[in-house]
């Protein structure tokens, strides 16, 4: 089980701001993949991966990351804090 | 070294004088505060999103960079989530040190990475609809002089 | 766009809140302050002492630059003369701008050439004497990179 | 008559913070050197012009700076502000 987390309009285009799934993705990018082909809100909110980032385990990490004993995954746009 | 995620709002007038009194050897301190600007369209509200948990340990893995990189008496930031009306304080970075050019570099850098680093998105709420702020080119850029 | 010349102590958390209210259609605000610090010696006072009347057309001039180099809303110097005790604020300098790069920029700026083109020279008055604060190469240099 | 100012440790090593005297120099060398043959302590601040700025009329300026028509000089050392 990963907890998955969607922040600001990856949120709102999903409709929900966190999950737990089963998954047996073994990168990010396997896991985008899995989302996207579960809805069509899903495969909006992933349509363009160059406008999302990504954070395992509170780390900000690339597609590539592996998500072996990882527990958190969250996708969001660039940040805009400051 | 003060570290604060929080919804109220806040003083920046007072947080730089308490911050300036804790730091007796240091002769130059810088601050940064960024404000809620009223955009054309009329800005009603700023809502502010973030990500509890990565979002301390991003500005706490900030703030030992640059402890780590300057000659610093000490350092502060403070930044708000939720709502927040036109004029108020969104945040605030204060750094303080013998010279100014290690106040002003710890303060700048600061500033880049909180900006694109740490998880926070902000949404301007206008009397026009809502969206979301985008990133600029420039704050993606201004990381690579680090 | 403020510039004061002064010898009574001023709050620079009042002068920060102060300045912010003024520009709001500025989202970033960069202050710098000078602080008496107290020195191995035990510091008992510092006597500024300045050049009436070149102070003030030196300080407008290095103010007008950074106005004609950096987009600003405004901006605000505060220097005293005179005795001041330790721990007492120096000189302030507050930039506000739509952007932090040039909020920074230019409050960088101002304080290099404060320090080293602003006719102004610091005395320390310590327990074990008084001497005058020789400049620094470093601040000398800083006005290089303008 | 031009009216001569010292300023901190060139100040305190003449004596004076200001006169106005009668001089003959076309520049500010030569002043220099006009007022270095008075007394010692002339000769004692103005030893080493490397450790010494001008002002001509409130402005910055070099030990060449010619005085036809000027009003203000200004000796000191280098600036300490901020």
């Amino acid at each position: 089980m990963i907890e998955i987390l969607y922040f600001a309009w990856v949120r709102e285009r999903i409709g929900l701001p966190r999950e737990r799934i089963e998954t047996g993705a073994a990168t990010v990018a396997e896991l985008v993949d899995e989302l996207r082909a579960r809805e069509d809100r899903y495969a909006a909110a992933f349509a363009d991966l160059r406008a999302l980032r990504v954070a395992v385990d509170q780390e900000l990490a690339g597609f590539d990351a592996p998500l072996a004993g990882v527990r958190e995954v969250a996708f969001f746009p660039p940040m805009t804090g400051g | 070294m003060a570290v604060r995620l929080e919804a109220a709002a806040f003083d920046p007038g007072a947080e730089l004088n308490a911050f300036a009194a804790g730091v007796p050897g240091a002769g130059a301190v810088v601050s940064f505060t960024g404000i809620v600007r009223d955009v054309a369209a009329g800005l009603i509200a700023m809502e502010i999103e973030h990500y509890p948990g990565m979002t301390e340990r991003a500005i706490a893995a900030i703030a030992e960079e640059a402890r780590g990189r300057w000659s610093l008496s000490d350092l502060m930031v403070i930044h708000r989530f939720g709502q927040l009306g036109p004029g108020e304080a969104i945040m605030m970075v204060a750094t303080a040190a013998p010279h100014r050019a290690d106040a002003f570099a710890a303060s700048e850098f600061l500033m880049d990475y909180l900006k694109s680093r740490a998880p926070f998105w902000k949404k301007e709420v206008t009397r026009g609809g809502a969206g979301w702020v985008a990133a600029r080119d420039e704050d993606e850029a201004a990381l690579t002089r680090w």
